[in-house]
């Protein structure tokens, strides 16, 4: 939506100092907060740094996380290249959660390297075919999709649900999950594969690999395909993809089926991953949490994993805040995570002007002239 | 016979208790987003005041100075998403992600700080409400055919602030087309240079609209918490504000339009709890969770059947400078 | 450290509901031994895990874990540490360091569900359930049971609020729905949907008809409306299991608690006392006694 | 006595020192031109005059007062209007709310209205301004736009105006109206400040010029006392051959033919009656015609972009576009047809993209670009690069976004991204609109050199000028039908232009 201006800063202001400065904003705020409901605010914050980095159980559950994030992320990032704000990440996830699960159920027989790349397959299309229908819609009717995939979150929802109080759910159960899984279809953790690094135990598994994959994906697709840069004509200027003899329509179809399908692949992580079975609810706000990871990830790839490392560890960091502090609540490290996403996020210029004036520099002005 | 139209009746009074905050909410994001201020901070916005204001009537007992509490808070956020918008020109849609969760965290903290009731705030009592007012003749009239229960079942039985909210449907109206201000308003959102251009403030105009949108939300947060019900639940907004957006939009950023698209929505919405266990022609039962689709797919099918393509105010969303 | 932890369900601590009966039951073990606890609100399924292991893995002598959504995660966790007590409050678990506590809700419902019949006036009768899950069907299918025998021919009309977890803090749709109950003709209420309760309770003051409350007493919140409450006792599970952990009794095991063991009963206290009539009351208890003593029996 | 007064201005953005010790002195009642390259820092001085942007240095005077002005209203309360480069309408109000905003008389607006229309239909009389009130700017061509400009700015009591090439994209029948109206404002004692590149123009109305280069102003002349050449040669330091070297080619074969076209616009109205005519190698055909008469709808159709509801083109034998059904300009581009458009903005640009990704836009599938199947952002970048060097395009840097070069580089960019291909067909629309007269001349010589070798090339252009001394053939499109076709030294200006209006048809081959 917006560019701005080429900056003059250099480099290593740009990229390290201004965050750096806009996360301490964000805490030092949160900190006031914790101070204010008597805890100590020093305390809390390294909590917090410690639980997400500080063992390796808890670097496990930050990548874990992180795994989420990047998955939604890219969600996200896919359909907004191309102009479209997807916001049915939610929904897609559950579609592709679904059909993970029907694929590992289904095949259940099958050894695990054909099993495997069968839910990664159902888990993608469902995922994909819940973006596709607003995209179509929108190609073919006009339907804004901001609207069309707020509807579909909503719908995915209650259809979860149905499944998971009839067809699929586990056999004289109390509670809504699905069967479990075989374990040929679950994805091994990272402490087994990269036992040789003495990594520690934890939920990460190889959906972590995946969703890396996956931004490598991500940027070559957007900066060395043709689809990737018939795809960012439409979102930056639909006009001149008509003269340049890009259809607008494949381009929206194409940005949200990938959309869809990375929102579906979170699935991955959630069913093949860690619970092993499907639950409801299993989404957890991640596709929406997705938004700010994009957004702050600046739609690139690396930026994306950055970003979500950063929600990855204040998701896991505040778990541990809230487990050892009594009056730090879920609720807080919610408003501590709004408070980054707003400081980090939105208001990543706050600092620049001043900045500018600390650091401009007057050489590089002439000899741009 | 009587008994669907009575039907109708109690669906459409219900629709219209349902669809009183989001009007209000619509109605805010249409201001903001005719500036060119995109809003999906409506969620936040609205449940920060159902929290002020139900706290401020737990504490004060005065429904008056809920609002008031209730408008302030929402005021005060919609300043912080303008400063990102406006002042920063940071991006939009992140900074309206970050109100809505942030308020979703701090609103039960605080909760629980002052109240040690966690998510929530204490009951209220009637007194400390907006209550449903009975309209005068309500029961005299309910014999006459047709009008009287029409009067009565629908028209009767509103708190204070649905009616506000219907109120402020034709006065957003005539504000935006029959007024400088509208006109100025329209203007900014459409092409900011052309205003800037007049000799008039694009970021007062901006700021102007968010303060509207933030007496809206806060209007409808309090109609939330203390008109419909009687005090603050964590997260009970329940996507509200999301919903809100989608009426702007279906609305094409027209009040009356988007009024409407409110109703259906809230109208969907009672008619999904009155079809509930009830077996439908053809079908028979159908599984709960099918019928709790329906308004969404409702709004899926008239959007894709009956509206089309939509554009929304070509500024919007995208910040000023003179600068190019 | 030696103090109990308390993990609640994803409803959160204050649900007026049955984690809430957890808290309670947990503060009084603190008041009455002085002793403290720790407890923790996960934010995601992820995190009961987590949760666990992590109490677990830091020496806690009893972690309670409040909901069925435990049932997976325990079955995983509590075989790792063969040493820590586990008390499962809802799921069904059979190892050796877990007790695994459930409710017979059916057995409490079929109680409030003949007060809600005899109460009632209009031969209607209405439940509100938050979700549509196996748990809340059981509410429902109690209360029916307990409806029809009292009147055959009662009309029980059945809502659901919704279909994802907001389904549980949504008092404007439960009261809506409530509303539109009560314009059908019905004139008592009962709901199984945490904090959205509070909505119907309210919209069953404005209507002046009756509503019971779930889980917790909720006789205190609109007393005159609120008809009776069917109360389930976590918090004497939690406050038992606490107990029996400091004393060295705590003991693994698979219990359900109905009427018999004191773990769900209807709810009678000064602010409904006058709503409840001795016959009312008789015939309850009568009841009552036939559920313990296998004279009626509940289910299909 | 002078109307506006710069005294030593300076004005930098960020690395860009755009304007630099600029002195201008405007006499009260005159028509002031101001000439200069793109990016010379002309439409800079006028931002500051009407108070958009504050001087870093320096003083404005208006009527010998000094002034500091903090926004334009304050400019505007000194009696000063400014018509932009790139109108400052919003498309959806109509014209008489357009004009008002900022300048109500009322709250309400129905009575600033009412007394706004009485006001400005005494001012459309006075100035011989004819706009529809009540239309929807949206719906008006530019010409009309323009007017309302103007009306705008007299309403809000201007003395003084400042046009910012005000004529770059009028048709010379708008522009000869334009200046009917400017001279009648001088007539009223007004002063014009009027920046163009068509030195013609500058000629033809203004009583002084001054000439900006390099961010200051170079000289000022009394119009009188001075010639195009002169004008030039000050502009851009060196001397411009504007002369273009045809060179005689034989009769080609045939590579185009337009058949009984039909066409609607997006509203469904018909833009397109029955036009059919061909181009041959080696030729440049010219199509004239007040915009709006089906010229973008016909270059849309030959190029793909858009469906005729009737008749057929054909390109070399290939059938590519019919009734119904557009051509894939993809596949035309591969075949040899470049396209520039009219409206690089809208269509030829993708501005916030690097200027090397633009120079790949509707290429994207060349293999050249390639490695393997992987897009070598390297190779597009040398392609850029070489683009660059031969059509002198600065900066020249490709990774910089399109946006933030002047109109006249974007336009040789793009210009240069569809010659390169060596296309056996151009479609040009609007080669050198709001290009200064050193590109004008690169550019049409570069046309020229294509026509020699042989290429075909269709141009729509409204400009007179170009059509007559590029074209080897004219057509003359009114409502769109073809009113007139010839060779340029068969036919006047004159004849052209009531072509133009439909009222005159001549068939001289
Ligand atoms: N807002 C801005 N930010 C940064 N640089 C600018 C801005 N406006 C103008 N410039 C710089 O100032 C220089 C002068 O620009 P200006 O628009 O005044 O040129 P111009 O003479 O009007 O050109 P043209 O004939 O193309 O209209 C340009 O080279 C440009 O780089
Ligand atoms: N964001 C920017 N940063 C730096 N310079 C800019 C920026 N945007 C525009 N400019 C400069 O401002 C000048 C004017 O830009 P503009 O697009 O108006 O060119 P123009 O020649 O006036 O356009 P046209 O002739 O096509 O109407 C250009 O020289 C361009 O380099
Ligand atoms: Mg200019
Ligand atoms: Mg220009």
């Amino acid at each position: 939506m917006s560019t701005r201006a080429p900056t003059d800063l250099p480099r290593l202001v740009d990229v390290g100092l201004i965050p750096a400065l806009n996360l301490l904003t964000a805490l030092v705020i949160s900190g006031l907060v914790i101070w204010v409901l008597g805890e100590d605010p020093f305390e809390a914050m390294s909590l917090m740094v410690s639980g997400a980095f500080g063992y390796g159980e808890a670097i496990s559950y930050t990548l874990y996380y992180t795994t989420n994030f990047i998955f939604t992320g890219l969600a996200v990032s896919f359909a907004y290249r191309c102009g479209l704000f997807n916001i049915g990440g939610e929904g897609q996830a559950v579609l592709g959660g679904i059909g993970i699960l029907i694929a590992a159920l289904l095949f259940k027989d099958l050894p695990g390297l054909l099993l495997i790349p069968l839910c990664i397959i159902f888990g993608a299309a469902l995922g994909a075919l819940w973006a596709a229908i607003p995209a179509w819609l929108l190609a073919k009717r006009g339907s804004h999709i901001v609207i069309t995939t707020i509807m579909f979150n909503f719908i995915a929802a209650a259809f979860l649900s149905y499944l998971l109080v009839g067809p699929l759910r586990r056999a004289g159960a109390q509670s809504t999950e699905s069967e479990d899984i075989v374990s040929a279809a679950q994805l091994m953790p990272l402490h087994d594969v990269f036992a040789f690094l003495g990594m520690a135990e934890g939920p990460a598994n190889m959906a972590f690999v995946i969703a890396l994959l996956l931004c490598l994906f991500y940027g070559v697709f957007m900066n060395r395909t043709k689809w990737g840069y018939e795809l960012r004509v439409v979102g930056q200027n639909p006009a001149a993809a008509r003269f340049g003899g890009i259809s607008a329509n494949r381009g929206i179809m194409i940005a949200m089926i990938l959309s869809g399908a990375m929102a579906g692949l979170m699935g991955l992580n959630e069913v093949l991953g860690v619970q092993h079975r499907l639950v409801t609810n299993f989404t957890s706000g991640f596709g929406f949490v997705g938004i700010a990871v994009a957004f702050m990830g600046r739609h690139n790839p690396i930026g994306i994993i950055l970003a979500a490392l950063l929600f990855g560890a204040l998701y896991q960091g505040g778990a541990e805040m809230a487990f050892e502090m009594p009056a730090i609540t879920r609720d807080l490290v919610v408003m501590i995570q709004g408070l980054v996403i707003l400081f980090a996020g939105a208001l990543e210029h706050m600092y620049r002007p001043a900045l500018n004036r600390i650091f401009a520099n007057p050489k590089k002005i002439e000899a741009a002239r | 016979m009587s008994d669907l139209f009575f039907t109708l009746l109690l669906l459409c009074d219900s629709a219209l208790r349902l669809a009183a905050p989001l009007v209000l909410a619509a109605l805010a994001g249409l201001y903001a987003e005719r500036s060119g201020v995109v809003d999906i901070g409506l969620e936040g916005k609205m449940l920060g005041a159902a929290f002020a204001a139900a706290a401020t009537a737990a504490v004060t007992g005065s429904p008056w100075l809920a609002l008031l509490a209730g408008i302030m808070t929402s005021i005060g956020l919609a300043l912080v998403h303008g400063f990102v918008a406006i002042s920063q020109r940071g991006e939009q849609i992140v900074s309206g992600m970050a109100i809505n969760i942030a308020v979703a965290g701090l609103a039960p903290t605080l909760a629980n700080a002052w109240f040690h009731l966690n998510g929530q705030t204490p009951i209220l009592e009637d007194g400390a409400r907006f209550t449903s007012i009975n309209l005068p003749f309500a029961n005299a009239l309910s014999d006459v055919p047709v009008l009287g229960p029409i009067y009565a079942e629908v028209i009767s039985g509103h708190n204070l602030l649905t009616y506000l909210a219907v109120a402020l449907v034709p006065l957003g109206a005539w504000g935006l087309f029959k007024t400088r201000f509208g006109l100025r308003l329209r203007a900014v959102g459409e092409n900011p240079g052309a205003v800037d251009a007049a000799g008039i403030s694009v970021h007062r105009l901006r700021y102007i609209a968010m303060t509207i949108a933030g007496i809206l939300c806060g209007i409808a947060g309090t109609a939330l918490s203390i008109g419909l019900s009687a005090g603050f639940v964590r997260d009970m907004t329940a996507g509200k504000g999301y919903l809100a957006l989608a009426a702007v939009i279906f609305g094409r950023w027209y009040p009356v339009p988007t009024f409407l698209a409110c109703l259906l929505f809230a109208f969907a919405d009672a008619l999904q709890g009155q079809l509930q266990g009830t077996p439908l022609p053809f079908v028979g039962e159908v599984p709960v969770q099918f019928i709790m689709m329906l308004p969404y797919i409702v709004t899926v099918v008239v959007l894709a059947g009956f509206v089309g393509k939509i554009d929304a105010p070509k500024a919007s969303g995208i910040p000023f400078t003179r600068d190019r | 450290t030696s103090e109990p932890v308390l993990i609640y369900d994803l409803g959160g601590k204050f649900d007026k509901s049955f984690n809430e009966a957890a808290y309670s039951g947990a503060e009084r073990y603190r008041i009455e031994t002085g002793n403290t606890y720790k407890d923790f609100e996960p934010t995601n399924e992820a995190q009961m895990e987590q949760a666990l292991k992590r109490f677990a893995r830091k020496g806690a002598p009893l972690v309670l874990a409040i909901g069925i959504a435990y049932q997976t995660p325990l079955e995983k966790v509590a075989p790792e540490f063969p040493d820590v007590h586990f008390t499962a409050v809802d799921a069904n678990i059979n190892l050796p360091n877990v007790q695994s506590v459930s409710f017979r809700e059916d057995e409490g419902s079929y109680l409030v569900g003949m007060i809600a019949a005899m109460k009632s006036e209009s031969g209607s009768i209405g439940f509100i359930g938050g979700m549509d899950i196996p748990l809340i069907r059981k509410f429902g299918a109690g209360y029916t049971q307990g409806a029809r025998s009292v009147n055959p021919d009662i009309k029980i009309m059945e809502n659901f609020v919704g279909a994802t977890p907001t389904a549980w803090n949504d008092p404007i749709r439960g009261g809506e729905l409530a509303r539109s109950q009560f314009a059908r003709g019905v004139d008592v209420i009962y709901s199984a949907a945490g904090p959205t309760g509070l909505g119907v309770i309210q919209a069953a003051k404005e209507a002046q008809q009756y509503a019971i409350g779930v889980d917790s007493n909720q006789n205190h919140i609109a007393p005159g409306t609120v008809l009776t409450s069917m109360v389930k006792r976590v918090d004497v599970v939690v406050y038992e299991s606490m107990l029996a952990a400091s004393d060295g009794t705590w003991a693994p095991g698979n219990a359900v608690r109905g009427l018999a063991e004191d773990g769900v009963d209807y709810a009678v206290d000064e602010h409904n006392a006058a709503l409840i009539t001795d016959e009312m009351t008789a015939r309850v208890e009568e009841a009552k006694r036939m559920i313990i003593a296998g004279e009626i029996t509940l289910g299909e | 006595m002078y109307a506006i007064e710069a005294l030593s201005i300076s004005k930098r953005f960020g690395a860009v020192q755009a304007n630099r010790d600029v002195t201008l002195q405007v006499a009260k009642g005159t028509i002031h031109g101001l000439v200069g390259e793109n990016g010379a820092g002309k439409s800079t001085l006028m931002n500051m005059l009407y108070g958009f942007h504050a001087p870093d240095h320096g003083t404005i005077k208006v009527d010998g007062k000094e002034v500091s002005f903090k926004g334009p209203v304050e400019a505007i309360r000194k009696g000063l209007g400014m018509v932009h480069q790139h109108f400052m309408l919003v498309d959806t109000f109509t014209v008489i709310e357009n004009i008002v905003l900022g300048f109500e008389s009322d709250r309400r607006m129905a009575p600033t209205l009412a007394s706004a229309r009485d006001k400005l239909l005494k001012i459309e009389e006075t100035y011989g301004l004819a706009v529809d009130l009540d239309a929807l700017v949206a719906d008006l061509p530019v010409g009309t736009l323009q007017r309302v400009e103007i009306l705008k700015a007299l309403y809000r009591g201007a003395e003084t105006l400042i046009l910012d090439e005000p004529t770059g994209v009028l048709t010379p029948q708008e522009t000869a109206a334009l200046f009917e109206v400017i001279k009648t404002l001088r007539g009223e004692g007004k002063t014009v400040l009027l920046i163009t590149h068509k030195l013609g123009e500058i000629m033809g109305i203004t009583d002084n010029v001054s000439v900006m280069r390099a961010g200051t102003i170079t000289k000022t002349f009394k119009t009188s006392l001075t010639n195009e050449n002169e004008l030039a040669e000050e502009m851009v330091g060196r001397t411009i051959i504007r002369e273009v070297n045809k060179e005689l080619t034989e009769a080609h074969r045939r590579i185009l033919r337009v058949d009984n076209l039909y066409a609607e616009d997006d509203t469904g109205k018909t833009r397109l009656n029955g036009v059919s005519f061909d181009v041959h190698g080696g030729e440049i055909l010219g199509i004239a015609g007040v915009s709006g008469n089906g010229q973008s709808e016909l270059l849309e159709i030959i190029t793909g972009m858009r469906a005729p509801s009737g008749g057929s083109v054909i390109y070399t034998d290939l059938k590519v576009a019919k009734k119904n059904r557009a051509a894939d300009a993809e596949k035309l581009r591969g075949n040899g047809m470049g396209h520039v458009a009219e409206d690089r903005h809208r269509f030829g640009m993708v501005g916030p993209m690097t200027a090397a990704e633009n120079t790949i836009l509707g290429y994207q599938g060349r293999e050249s670009f390639y490695q393997g199947i992987f897009l070598d952002p390297g190779k597009v970048r040398a392609h850029c690069q070489s683009l660059m060097d031969d059509f002198d395009v600065r900066p020249p840097t490709p990774d910089l976004p399109l946006k933030n070069f002047s109109g006249g580089n974007q336009q040789k960019l793009v210009m240069a991204r569809e010659m390169a291909q060596e296309p056996d067909l151009l479609i040009v629309g609007q080669p050198t609109r709001g290009v200064d007269i050193g590109a004008i001349a690169f550019i049409h010589s570069r046309l020229v050199e294509m026509r020699n070798k042989g290429r075909a090339i269709l141009m729509v252009s409204s400009e007179l000028e170009e059509i007559m001394t590029l074209s080897d053939r004219i057509i003359v499109l009114c409502d769109g039908r073809i009113t007139g076709t010839g060779r340029p030294e068969d036919l006047t200006e004159t004849d052209i232009g009531l072509m133009m209006a439909g009222r005159y048809e001549k068939e001289a081959s």
